[in-house]
């Protein structure tokens, strides 16, 4: 028989699933090599179907989304039952990524957005109710947490792979590998391993020329004149991550006049991306006194959302001080 | 350029002149005076003498009036120094000290007002014409310069002292004025006594103090050649010209020098009549010293120190630059 | 892993801290509470930096095998070295060891016992976790080149180039004038002994270019400077003199003949006069003459006229050479002295003392070339006519010096060379002598009695800042054409306006325009007012904190001569003992690149003042040279890529020491409940 | 026991310490180094029973009659002279209204005249929101100098003929709403 | 019996060159202040990554105080106004997580100025005291991470094609 393998998605866009599938005709390798247990994105199974399974009985979960709700908290915890590896697949799985830039604001302001504000189709407050009596019977609804958490608070991870979503070059390597260790073939990387992405940063993979940096001016890109097509962005005065942000995607973004915005997270060894960054973009400010370095920083109106637009729910602060406190 | 304007009560009454004068100049160099609706006096330099804080909420009304109804410009200007110094002192000072900010803040809330310091940018009338409008703008509108008239520029105390914002090149010797003369036509003498005071309210708490300041400014202009003396204060007017006359009593001596607004030799320039610049509302006729203004400019040698004379003459002196 | 033992020692300093900390208390803490974070050992003792203190802990390395080491005591600026130096002795890296301040952060600052003790516990705790972090480090030893630069020619920088190149060593000495001598060339008199500073000083600029080991560039200046303490590169600008060096004879008939006279705004103060080609003055080394371009007839006439100099050269070759350009030259040093010294305050700036505008106001260096018999004036005290000899004369102090409105220094030497004017006056001219202080600050060797002696001499003495000086006349009773030094007189209790004939201003010494120019292309830093700064004020005053770069004389502060002639000798000495020790050694506290986790961005390249980081193109990582490195870890902590480690302050380190000394907190709730 | 050593803040008291607390902004008032600039250069020095270099001496003495009886403040001529050329920077000038306004809450200074004055320009802006030349030239010389009256009145007379002076004061719209401002703030100057 | 007033915790970061012999000078000069700042000694507030501050604040603490030379007086010539840079943007960030300014201080101290660092130290406390504690929850530390003090995503395996 061979391994099975699942793939399941909690608070995220379904980016990812549709970039495994974008993998061209090397995901066959996967059904080629595994049972495909349990992949809702995929095919039909309920789950019920994975309740029943034995503990461990799947070889290896690729696990993407955060944990925003109750249902996702169970399917994190039930995977995790029942995998003998947990991947942690993508941005939102690995740190949060969109999804937790909600952890911006709290619970209350999330649901008072998407009911009482416009494109509501309810006049008048209505909340989702957890439990509702009906005629067939009670029907429910998952609750939503007062902030997403990554998946690796929530649960053990054995692996960690990046990318919003992850580059198709990369989950072909991923799932070559994975394969191979299921085939005994290679050796299984060590627990907590980033797989998937590079060593350094996007710079590294960037091939745009650069020079020392001296920020005089940060602006939008549809504020600037045409960039210089062979100049580092960041010094033509836009705010791009790729300085602080694990390489791996091979610079996609930089590559075509978008600056990086930061999606494989932090560096090796990084604890927080967002400090990094915000560490490096200030410490190049062309400003000596507090008036004129504010100045510089005005052309930076949301750093909280640029500096973390992808590893918020991760970071050493994780989310807004309200938020947190209705966690408590 | 458009800015908020406080004419103070001085401008109103005895410095007429200097507001006649104003309002007919403004159009020829495109300034966009909005008077301050309901302004109330500065307070001089008495009230701060009397109630050392609640002068600075004095002031502070005028500001958030100024500020409520500024629109798209943030300059306030005045053309009286102690009107400016006031209004410039209380922004400053609740800039730099939190606890008179509050003391403000807390007083104008009292009538419903509030202002953020720092929020105008407190500006001299001679400040706004040299460095915003500027010399050339000025030159552009002179239609009939005032060749041969020798001016002294005479800027008192409080516009360029303790000129909280740095808009001077010096708080002893500044020129922007005598630049703006030479815009006009007039040719500015060199005289040193440029900022001393002119007697300030001791004309009447103390007249002999003051008259001896007016005097040594008098004769200090009439030594060195000037025909009349440019002003940019009514204080600085009245004390020059009206109480020329009182001095000249004291010391039995007969000095005769007009002083007039700087704005009133601006508005002859531009080619208008004396009348419509309050001309004749001095004590000291203006009419004799305006006669000596020729057609064309004076064919003055070039008088300029040279550096470099034969060895054995005297020592060179410092360069001025 | 290892398991690592770390020893913690709680000092007493006698009751300093056990007066307020429970010290006990603090190692039973880190011996029970620390326990599962590897303290393998506490203890407290009266005095841990005596003796017998540091055999303590010396023989717990030996015998219980610690690996770390913690001291709880004083502050680690006192006695780090010291256990440091213990753990070396037993055989432990000495940068394994830390040290926590419970003595001047708590015991000193703290009244309560109980908080005292509690944030002594906390601060063993951060330190024992940052130890853990700690990696053995070695010494950075660097082999040093034993020649030396010296910058500026001026009396500190001869004397430092005289000391080493007495010692046998190669010695470059820049000047960027024509000429050595600096401003001391320029003093008639010096006080308080007054002897003439031309004879003192000549035979030193003779020495200094004489000498087979100094090798002289003046008109000259540095652009750049590569490298490190032991291996400078140092690119120099020569300018070009339009005079052959090796040919002119010096006869000085080119100078005789060049028809164009200018002001000498340099060595003459302005107040007398040179030729287009002209001798920087007489005594001039190299004794040379020099053509300033911008006044010869030839170049502003766009190479046309003149050539009377060329013309006239008696020498073959002609020693005239229009053609010279500037030349660019390269040394390699291991040291450098910065002896750049001061500039003279613009004493136009005071606008109300009228200085450039009142003719006979004169600044106290046009009044030095006055009195210099060599002078304008064959040192003929005069006024600016030139001929008339003042009845009377004011001089003013602290001229843009003590005064926030300009220098906020002390420039230390106007009150004596204030009363060497007056004496000089006096002795010329016998008028009367007013000298308006505020303070009179004489406090070296003979100086006072030196204003004992002008008090003799009848000089006035009013004690007030001058208000104003003015020409124009206050009352009726003034006479014109005199000038009023209106002023307060303090001691009197009057406002006094005292007529004079002239006036001498004793201007500020101000730190060089582009000194801080200069410290960045030396590395070093340079106070916000433009002074040098010495690496210890007190106890380092000729070093800075770049290894390798020593200042001397008024560039580091204002001083007179023998204080500068004493620090060009101290900076020399400082030099010497770099030499003769050929290889130095250097805290390893320092930052390195990762080069595989470096991705070239090239956003730390612009933030070291040291220029220690360096961008290798090739490889496309940047790259820090450790030598130059100073440690100070900006780098490290704006590294995006966490690419930069400091070692001694590695961000695991950090890490570690916020996590324990916040412990306490996270074990408070779990005791609550 | 280790004794706390006081910070300058805590050492400035008595009179120096009420002085600089009544003045507003960064004025630097204990910074006074003596050197006298301010005397030298005040336009009415001469004239002044101290100069402000003595007032600062005195207020540091703690001799508080003696510099609110002085007439020096009120022969400040508000020139600046002193305050831009001090080399400490004090602002000599803004500490001379001080001193002013607490003479007259004093009630020392001998000479009323000059408090006289102020007092009578402040009477007319608080009841107009204006100041009245015509009302205060003869308010005060009616009061103080009754015998003056008769010597200023060419002065007076040629300013009405030249339309300098008007008959009647200027009340401001407003005055109720600056009313209520002065009286908040002279309450908050009270109570500090 | 009442609640004990709430006591903040400050981590404070000093240099090396000034600041941290500023509160050495502190003490020498037995000037007293509240017991609420743990000090870290850095060799220069440029070191001073803004993840070391938010560490503080998620490990517990109210306040990071971050003190170095005067500007223009860095013993690494320009330094601390990169620390000054670094704290303009950092105050931006904590205020869109509702951190108050208050609670991240940069101050400069020379070495001469212990009376001013324990000024600062007693100013910060007050406020703090003012403003109440910051309350940051325990950080979910992921099971495999729980034993380290640092990030160790362990090994790095980077697979390329």
């Amino acid at each position: 028989m061979k391994p099975r393998f699942a793939m399941y998605w909690a608070a995220s866009c379904g980016g990812c699933e549709i970039a495994v599938l974008n993998i061209d005709e090397r995901v066959l390798a996967l059904d080629a090599a595994f049972d495909i247990a349990f992949w809702p994105a995929a095919m039909d199974a309920k789950y019920r179907d994975v309740e029943a399974l034995e503990d461990g009985a799947i070889w290896v979960t690729l696990f993407n989304g955060g944990i925003r709700t109750d249902e996702n908290e169970h399917m994190a915890h039930l995977l995790r039952r029942k995998s003998r590896l947990l991947v942690a697949f993508g941005s939102c799985a690995n740190e949060g990524c969109i999804p937790g830039l909600a952890n911006l604001s709290t619970r209350a302001d999330l649901l008072r957005a998407a009911y009482d504000g416009p494109g509501s189709e309810h006049p008048g407050p209505a909340r989702p109710q957890t439990a509702w009596d009906a005629a067939e019977g009670t029907l429910t609804l998952p609750a939503l947490q007062p902030v997403l958490r990554t998946l690796d608070q929530v649960v053990e991870v054995d692996y960690h792979v990046p990318g919003c979503p992850p580059e198709s070059h990369q989950i072909a390597a991923v799932l070559d590998l994975l394969i191979a260790v299921a085939r005994g073939e290679s050796e299984a990387p060590p627990k907590g391993a980033v797989l998937g992405a590079g060593a350094s940063t996007v710079c590294d993979e960037c091939p745009r020329s650069r020079d020392v940096k001296r920020i005089r001016a940060l602006a939008r890109i549809q504020q600037l004149p045409p960039l210089d097509a062979n100049l580092c962005l960041l010094e033509q005065g836009l705010m791009c991550a790729g300085p602080a942000t694990r390489g791996g995607c091979d610079a996609r973004c930089p590559r075509v006049g978008a600056p990086c915005i930061g999606c494989y997270g932090a560096a090796p060894d990084v604890l927080d991306q967002g400090a990094r960054l915000m560490s490096a973009i200030a410490s190049v400010v062309d400003a000596d006194d507090a008036e004129h370095i504010d100045r510089v920083l005005d052309g930076l109106p949301d750093p909280a959302g640029t500096f973390y637009r992808f590893g918020l729910a991760r970071s050493l602060l994780r989310a807004h001080r309200a938020a947190l406190a209705a966690e408590e | 350029m458009k800015a908020m304007f406080f004419p103070g009560c001085s401008m109103q009454r005895n410095a007429r002149a200097y507001l006649d004068s104003l309002q007919a100049i403004r159009a020829d160099i495109g300034l966009d005076l909005t008077e301050i609706e309901d302004w109330n006096c500065c307070g001089a330099t008495e009230y701060l003498s009397v109630h050392r804080i609640a002068a600075h909420a004095l002031v502070g009304r005028n500001l958030a009036l100024a500020r409520a109804q500024a629109g798209d410009t943030d300059v306030l200007t005045a053309g009286c120094s102690a009107c400016y110094l006031n209004l410039a002192k209380t922004d400053a000072q609740m800039r730099e000290d939190a606890r008179l900010r509050a003391t403000v803040d807390d007083a104008l809330a009292a009538g419903g007002l509030a202002y953020r310091a720092g929020s105008l940018k407190v500006r001299h009338l001679l400040d706004v014409v040299c460095h915003d409008i500027g010399y050339e703008r000025v030159k552009a509108s002179v239609t009939r310069p005032l060749h041969g008239l020798r001016v002294a520029a005479y800027y008192g105390c409080q516009v360029v002292r303790p000129d909280y914002d740095r808009r001077w090149d010096s708080s002893e010797l500044p020129t922007a004025m005598d630049r703006l003369m030479r815009a006009l036509g007039a040719e500015p003498v060199d005289w040193a006594l440029k900022t001393q005071c002119c007697g300030g309210h001791m004309t009447v708490i103390g007249p002999e103090v003051a008259f001896g300041l007016i005097r040594r400014l008098v004769r200090g202009a009439l030594d060195a050649g000037a025909d009349l003396v440019a002003t940019l204060c009514p204080m600085c007017q009245l004390n020059l010209d009206a109480y020329q006359v009182e001095m000249n009593r004291h010391y039995r001596s007969d000095y005769h020098l007009p002083v007039l607004y700087f704005t009133q030799l601006m508005g002859l320039a531009f080619g208008r009549s004396p009348g419509e610049l309050g001309i004749g509302r001095e004590f000291v006729d203006a009419m004799p010293a305006l006669a000596r203004i020729q057609a064309e400019p004076p064919q003055v040698a070039e008088a300029r120190r040279k550096r470099r004379p034969r060895p054995g003459d005297a020592l060179p002196m410092p360069r001025r630059e | 892993m290892v398991q690592e033992k770390v020893g913690v020692y709680v000092c007493h300093c006698g009751s300093n801290i056990a007066g307020v900390v429970d010290v006990g208390d603090v190692a039973r803490f880190a011996a029970e509470e620390l326990k599962d974070r590897g303290v393998a050992l506490a203890r407290d003792y009266t005095f841990m930096c005596s003796v017998s203190g540091q055999d303590m802990i010396e023989r717990d390395i030996r015998e219980l095998g610690l690996t770390r080491v913690v001291v709880a005591a004083c502050s680690p600026h006192l006695h780090e070295a010291t256990f440091r130096g213990a753990c070396a002795r037993a055989g432990l890296n000495p940068y394994l060891s830390e040290m926590a301040s419970i003595r001047e952060h708590v015991a000193w600052v703290h009244r309560d016992p109980q908080a005292a003790t509690a944030k002594a516990k906390a601060i063993v705790a951060g330190t024992v976790a940052r130890v853990l972090r700690n990696e053995p480090l070695q010494a950075i030893e660097v082999p040093i080149d034993a020649r030396t630069l010296v910058v500026g020619g001026g009396i500190a920088g001869i004397q430092a180039a005289l000391e080493v190149a007495e010692a046998g060593y190669d010695v470059h000495l820049i000047e960027r004038e024509p000429s050595l001598g600096g401003h001391m060339a320029q003093f008639d008199k010096t006080f308080p002994t007054l002897d003439c500073a031309a004879c003192i000083l000549t035979p030193k600029m003779a020495a200094a270019g004489a000498h087979p080991k100094i090798h002289l560039h003046t008109w000259s200046e540095v652009e750049k400077v590569e490298g490190q303490v032991g291996d400078y590169t140092v690119h120099v600008r020569r300018k070009p003199r339009y005079v052959d060096a090796d040919v002119c004879t010096g006869c000085g008939i080119c100078v005789e003949k060049c028809p164009v006279v200018v002001v000498d705004d340099t060595f003459e103060a302005g107040i007398g006069y040179r030729k287009a080609i002209y001798w920087p003055f007489a005594q001039a080394v190299p004794n040379l003459p020099v053509l300033d371009p911008a006044t010869c007839t030839y170049f502003v006439g766009g190479k046309g006229g003149c050539r009377a100099c060329e013309k006239f050269c008696p020498t073959v070759p002609n020693s005239i050479r229009f053609d010279q350009h500037e030349e660019p030259l390269t040394l390699r040093v291991g040291n450098i002295i910065l002896a750049t010294g001061f500039d003279l305050f613009d004493a136009r700036r005071v606008a109300q003392y009228g200085y450039g505008r009142l003719a006979n106001v004169f600044t106290s260096l046009e009044l030095e070339r006055m009195c210099s018999a060599a002078g304008p004036t064959g040192g003929k005290v005069v006024l600016r006519d030139g001929h008339t000899t003042p009845r009377s004369v004011g001089i003013v102090h602290c001229v843009g010096s003590r005064d926030r409105n300009y220098n906020r220094h002390c420039s230390a030497i106007c009150c004596m060379q204030s009363l060497k004017t007056a004496h000089l006056i006096k002795e010329r001219t016998g008028a009367e002598v007013y000298d308006f202080y505020i303070d009179m600050r004489s406090p070296g060797k003979e100086y006072d009695e030196f204003y004992q002696r002008v008090l003799d001499d009848g000089v006035h003495f009013i004690r007030g800042k001058v208000a104003e000086i003015s020409d124009v006349p206050l009352d009726p009773g003034e006479e014109d054409g005199r000038l009023y030094v209106q002023v307060e007189d303090t001691l009197a209790g009057l406002r006094r306006r005292i007529p004079v004939d002239m006036v001498v201003l004793s201007a500020a010494l101000e730190p060089r325009r582009d000194s801080a120019e200069v410290g960045r292309i030396f590395g070093i830093a340079c106070s916000t007012r433009g002074w040098f700064i010495e690496k210890h004020a007190k106890l380092d005053p000729v070093a800075t904190m770049t290894e390798g770069v020593f200042v001397a004389g008024c560039a580091q502060g204002p001083k007179d001569i023998p204080a500068s002639v004493a620090q060009g000798a101290a900076a020399a000495a400082r030099v010497l003992n770099h030499i003769r020790q050929g290889v130095l050694s250097l805290e390893p506290v320092r930052a390195g690149v990762l080069a595989e986790r470096c991705s070239g961005c090239r956003l730390c390249n612009g933030l070291c003042p040291f220029n220690a980081i360096r961008f290798d193109a090739e490889h496309g990582v940047s790259e820090i040279n450790a030598a130059l490195c100073q440690g100070c870890g900006t780098c490290v902590a704006a590294c995006p890529a966490g690419a930069i480690q400091g070692s001694g302050f590695s961000d695991a380190q950090l890490y570690a020491q916020i996590d324990g000394l916040l412990a306490d907190l996270r074990r408070q709730p779990a005791e609550a409940t | 026991m280790p004794t706390a050593i006081p910070t300058p803040s805590a050492r400035r008291d008595g009179f120096l310490a009420e002085v600089m607390a009544a003045t507003p902004g960064d004025h630097r008032l204990d910074q006074c180094i003596q050197c006298g600039s301010c005397g030298g250069s005040c336009p009415s020095g001469a004239e002044m029973e101290h100069t402000p270099r003595r007032l600062f001496a005195l207020i540091r003495a703690g001799a508080r009659a003696t510099v609110l009886r002085s007439n020096a403040p009120w022969y400040c001529v508000s020139c600046y002279y002193c305050t831009v050329r001090c080399p400490q920077q004090i602002h000599i000038t803004d500490v001379m209204y001080t001193l002013k306004a607490m003479a007259i809450r004093a009630g020392l200074f001998h000479d009323t005249a000059p408090a006289g004055f102020s007092e009578t320009f402040v009477d007319y802006v608080e009841k107009y929101g204006r100041s009245f030349e015509l009302g205060l030239a003869t308010r005060f010389n009616l009061r103080h100098h009754p015998l003056a009256l008769a010597g200023m009145a060419p002065l007076g007379l040629g300013m009405l003929r030249r339309g300098r002076m008007d008959l009647t004061p200027h009340r401001i719209a407003g005055m109720a709403q600056l009313s209520a401002i002065l009286e908040r703030a002279k309450a908050l100057e009270a109570a500090t | 019996m009442t609640a004990p007033a709430f006591e903040p915790v400050i981590i404070g970061f000093t240099c090396n060159w000034c600041s941290y012999r500023a509160a050495d000078l502190a003490g020498t000069a037995r000037i007293e202040y509240p017991p609420n700042v743990r000090l870290i000694r850095v060799m220069c507030s440029g070191r001073v990554d803004p993840a070391f501050v938010l560490k503080a604040l998620a490990d517990g603490a109210d306040g990071v105080l971050i003190a170095g030379c005067h500007p223009g007086e860095c013993h690494y010539l320009e330094q601390n106004y990169k620390a000054l840079r670094r704290h303009r943007l950092l105050l931006r960030t904590l205020a869109q997580l509702g951190i108050e300014a208050e609670r991240v201080r940069l101050a400069w101290a020379s070495a001469a100025e212990g009376a001013r660092f324990a000024e600062e130290v007693r100013d910060m406390v007050a406020l703090l005291r003012a403003l109440g504690p910051l309350r940051w929850p325990a950080r979910p530390i992921p099971a495999a991470h729980a034993q380290a003090t640092t990030p160790t995503q362990a090994a790095v395996t980077e697979v390329t094609t």
